[in-house]
């Protein structure tokens, strides 16, 4: 737990900011993603330095690595588009929204001298009502114990998201574009066969994948780790094999989807009706049994955020997957 | 106890829709929603009645600083009976408009959203923690943005994007704020946070990042561009849903921080009163030139929005008058102007959707004689027009009599003006929607398709909704007397 | 100035609140869709740093305060689906405007 | 003691000395082939090198065996990536010599 700065903090600092600017005013849109995700694990460097590891373990698997796959599968369809180059605003305006942004920038940066020795009653608090969180590492508890409520929500945000992916994929049905194969978008740039070397990747990193998921799950409940983190890996080993397979055997609309999908968030409303049935209060876990409580709402939130990550991927695809 | 069984059933029965019309074969899915439906409207009339005064529950059991509470007030009850008594007509509407087989998609497709709008709605008016305000936002933004590319059409989702951006953008800049004010106060929870000092820089900053960020998310007059696009093309009941409640989420969140949180905030209030008089004038004249139904209820939405944020400065005012009568009064129209319009507003929408279902086109002139074809439709245009402008039986003048006395009482007489000029301006394009509806009908028009009558039904009883909340005031104000801010001493 | 900038909590707050800067820099500059998600996944990175240097200025007993970094977690699975959304949707609306266009 | 933090930081020092070779060989070369030739060769051996400076630091050895799995996931990402490059890269150099 350092409290100095470091001539590492100044260099991360520096090359993160560098990946930033490259990132947002690159010219060409490829290369800005590839450099919004090496932004990302710099970001996910900085948090190490914050000494948040979870938050740098979410940071690496969600922040960088699926919003990047995420990017990368759609970057192909805008490059050809012609505002993805060009910077097309009057001078005058530039300036003033340059004058904007250095204003919000001076204002934050003062408030954050003046906020520099304020503390929070929250991490005493968390301290002694640990012991009976059924978690011993204090993120987790936030999470899934003191703010459950929150995190019922975020899986419903992500449940709602991978439901509009889904009816905007059915709705606006790609048959009918592909089926004018003259003007059907051109070939993926990276033409991958599925016999070749992303094959052979994906088929070793499966394994090491799930099994690091399923570790990072276990971990949550004593050390940095938890649900998102996990369901992130696991369903990047889902989006690696769909990369490397070329057409994966989603069946988007299928009852087993839907299912799986809202699994979590089931889970958690289960929670919530058996705590009020048991005398508490929603989502209220008996100290006793709430570390058991905390890893099933876990397992069920990983397996549902990973199948949510691979519909996302799939959706957001040129040749996304048959409804 | 019931107090509690109500409460939680308000936050749960949405969410258990969401499940069951996601998982249910095809022909459970419309008895379920209706179950649904009727649960929570019960739960939220068992909750208003047995309301006394606020309380709060703490969610899993632990407290404020370190779990998340409710917080239930007047308020909130007033906010929950808006959203149920829409929703209940917009999901009985939604029954009728996606029971014909050509729309068999998109049906499957509303059911968990529209639930999962609900639910977030509910949880957004009931929780008093600052950041799960901040999920609920994004839930809901996420809801009404998939319910309107449910329009199969690629002006639809060039809407849903550009109301997707703005209002990332708005909630990224409320939860910068939110930050602020944690670093600085170290809790989330507003009531903990209640007397914040007038002369604190940093608060003042987090206060109008959030503001920001809300204003861009309520459609506020120079930040409104994303709504008339996405209200207008979006299915009939998904407007409703828009107009009605969506926009009224923030005001809410606005409403909490200006008046209970910041609590002298004396020229600050004045710029949002004169941003929303600007959206009165705007969004009327805007209203009145269009040539398309939908788009004139839009606009109509940006204007009226204009009034609620009128009730700042009022309030402002009120909250430093010694008058208690005159504070409550304030109070109640504000939130009384918020009911009526989201009650006048949906069934507008409704009647469009009963209209543009009719004669297929929404345009103006196609219109001619739609008083003889859905009768019950203009019927009920009528009294949501009368309750915009601010005519006697409607809910609406009773709100517009209570801000315009409060502002005549504070002194603040361009806002009382802006109240009136408003109705005048109200009439103009509520009156040219009915000249045209009640012109003969020439022989050119299209042969009229027959409209499902649970639809009307849906529109007839938005339309009593509108003339019982002209008549019955008195248990709506009882409702809000319950934690009010501004509590008066005696008072029953 | 270095000598100020003695905790961590301000160095990283600041390339926070600079990261915001030039999110919203390049969100307003942009027009394209694409770019502007980009612009919005840096600015949020830069309201999650800011939480993250507050965490960090709340250390209490050898660990950083965990409700930021819970806030943190949450915001970045909501910013990882806005951008889903946002991607799938712009990617249609490219396609049929392209398929109508051609 | 002080002869294994030698060999660990001579070890780090002549990794990085290869990362920056293999940074002017990206920087010099002129087409693609040479250029990833280049890279992957510099780079995986610079790697190798610097994790085995920072496994005769490491404390425990799980901590050791995280490192060199690292490496390993390292040489099969690279390997791949470079692949897959080089292979589109004959292919449009393929098809712009047909057009």
């Amino acid at each position: 737990m350092r409290d100095r700065i470091e001539i590492y903090d100044v260099l991360l600092v520096v090359t993160l900011i560098g990946a930033a600017w490259r990132a947002l005013f690159g010219k060409d849109a490829f290369s800005a993603t590839v450099f919004f995700i090496v932004y990302g694990l710099l970001m996910a460097m900085a948090w190490v330095q914050l000494d948040a590891i979870d938050v740098a373990l979410a940071e690496a698997c969600v922040g960088a690595g699926l919003t990047g796959a995420l990017l990368i599968g759609a970057v192909r369809q805008f490059e050809r588009a012609p505002g993805a180059r060009a910077l097309r605003r009057t001078m005058g305006l530039r300036a003033s929204i340059g004058a904007l942004s250095l204003l919000a920038l001076a204002g934050l940066t003062a408030s954050l001298f003046e906020i520099e020795n304020r503390r929070s009653p929250v991490p005493p608090l968390v301290e002694r009502s640990l012991g009976d969180s059924g978690s011993a590492h204090p993120v987790t508890a936030m999470l899934l114990n003191f703010r459950a409520f929150d995190t019922w929500l975020e899986i419903g945000v992500l449940l709602i998201a991978s439901l509009a992916a889904i009816s905007i994929h059915r709705l606006y049905d790609p048959s009918p574009i592909e089926g004018r194969a003259s003007t059907a978008p051109t070939r993926p740039r990276l033409q991958i066969q599925s016999q070749t070397q992303p094959w052979i990747m994906a088929r070793t990193l499966l394994p090491l994948l799930i099994l690091v998921g399923g570790a990072m799950l276990w971990f949550g409940s004593h050390a940095p780790g938890g649900a998102f983190q996990s369901g992130a890996l696991i369903g990047a080993a889902g989006i690696l094999l769909q990369i490397a397979g070329g057409r994966s055997a989603l069946r988007l609309s299928s009852l087993r989807t839907r299912s799986l999908l809202s699994l979590g968030f089931s889970s958690f409303w289960l929670m919530a009706a058996g705590a009020l049935l048991a005398g508490g209060r929603i989502l209220e876990y008996p100290p006793a049994s709430a570390g058991a409580a905390i890893l099933a709402l876990e397992a069920a939130a990983t397996l549902s955020i990973a199948l949510t990550l691979n519909v996302m991927y799939a959706c957001s695809r040129p040749w996304g997957p048959e409804p | 106890m019931t107090r509690d069984l109500a409460l939680t059933s308000v936050l749960l029965v949405p969410f258990l829709g969401v499940i069951g019309t996601l998982l249910l074969p095809e022909r459970l899915r419309r008895p379920f929603s209706f179950l649904v439906t009727t649960l929570v409207l019960a739960a939220v009339g068992a909750l208003a009645v047995s309301l006394r005064d606020a309380f709060r529950y703490e969610i899993s059991g632990w407290g404020a600083p370190l779990g998340i509470d409710l917080h239930v007030d007047g308020l909130a009850v007033a906010m929950l009976l808006l959203t149920g008594t829409v929703a209940g007509a917009v999901s009985a509407y939604a029954d009728g408009h996606y029971r014909d087989g050509s729309s068999q998609k998109p049906a499957a497709g509303f059911w968990p959203l529209f639930f999962g709008l609900w639910g977030s709605l509910n949880a957004l008016f009931l929780v008093s923690d600052l950041f799960t305000m901040y999920v609920c936002l994004e839930l809901m933004t996420f809801s009404s943005v998939a319910l309107i590319t449910l329009a199969k059409d690629a002006q639809a989702l060039r809407a849903a994007l550009t109301y997707l951006m703005t209002a990332l953008t708005g909630s990224l800049a409320y939860l910068l704020g939110v930050a602020i004010l944690y670093g600085e106060m170290g809790t989330l929870d507003w009531t903990l946070m209640s007397p914040v000092p007038g002369d604190d820089p940093v608060a003042w900053m987090a206060l109008s990042l959030m503001t920001a960020g809300l204003i861009m998310k309520g459609a506020l007059y120079p930040l409104h561009f994303w709504l008339p696009g996405a209200h207008a093309i979006a299915p009939a009941p998904v407007s409703a849903l828009l107009s009605a409640l969506v926009v009224k989420a923030p005001f809410f969140i606005l409403l909490r921080l200006w008046v209970q949180v910041w609590t002298d905030a004396p020229y600050a209030s004045h710029v949002l009163g004169a941003l929303g008089a600007g959206a009165i004038i705007w969004g009327s004249f805007q209203a009145i030139i269009q040539e398309r139904v939908k788009l004139m209820v839009a606009y109509s939405t940006v204007a009226q929005l204009g009034y609620l944020f009128l009730a700042f400065p009022i309030l402002e005012t009120a909250a430093r008058t010694a008058d208690q009568a005159a504070r409550q009064d304030a109070w109640e129209g504000v939130i009384y102007f918020a009911l009526s319009h989201g009650v006048a507003k949906a069934s507008m929408f409704l009647v469009t959707g009963l209209v543009v279902q009719a004669t297929k086109t929404d345009d103006l002139r196609s219109l001619r004689g739609a008083a003889a074809h859905v009768p019950a439709a203009v019927l009920v245009w009528g009294l949501a027009g009368i309750s915009l402008i601010g005519l006697p039986p409607s809910g609406g003048f009773i709100a517009k009599w209570q801000l315009l006395t409060s502002a005549i009482r504070f002194g603040l007489w361009p806002y009382a003006a802006v109240i009136l000029f408003g109705g005048l301006l109200a009439s103009g394009y509520v009156f040219r929607v009915l000249w045209y509806a009640f012109l003969a009908p020439d022989g050119s028009s299209a042969p009229k398709a027959r409209v499902p009558a649970v639809m009307v039904l849906a529109a007839l009883f938005l339309g009593t909704v509108i003339v019982l909340m002209g008549i019955r005031t008195a248990d709506v104000f009882a409702v809000l007397k319950a934690g009010s801010p501004f509590p008066t001493v005696g008072a029953p | 100035m270095i000598a100020e900038l003695s905790s961590p909590f301000l160095l990283y707050g600041a390339v926070g609140c600079l990261l915001i800067g030039m999110g919203l820099y390049s969100l307003a500059l942009h027009t394209h869709v694409y770019r502007r998600i980009l612009a919005w996944n840096a600015l949020g990175g830069g309201v999650f740093l800011f939480l993250g240097a507050i965490a960090k200025r709340n250390a209490y007993g050898g660990s950083s305060d965990p409700l930021p970094q819970a806030l943190v977690i949450t915001g970045i699975v909501v910013s990882v689906s806005a951008t889903a959304l946002a991607l799938a949707i712009a990617r249609r609306l490219q396609t049929e405007e392209r398929g109508n266009g051609a | 003691m002080s002869g294994m933090d030698a060999v660990s930081s001579s070890a780090l020092i002549l990794g990085g000395f290869f990362f920056l070779a293999g940074t002017v060989g990206l920087l010099r070369f002129r087409d693609v082939h040479s250029r990833l030739h280049a890279l992957s060769k510099t780079d995986n051996l610079g790697l190798g090198l610097i994790s085995a400076g920072l496994i005769l630091r490491a404390g425990s050895f799980p901590a050791g065996a995280k490192i060199l799995i690292i490496w390993l996931l390292a040489l099969l990402a690279s390997a791949v990536t470079c692949y897959v490059i080089a292979e589109w890269e004959t292919n449009h150099e393929r098809q712009d010599r047909n057009l």
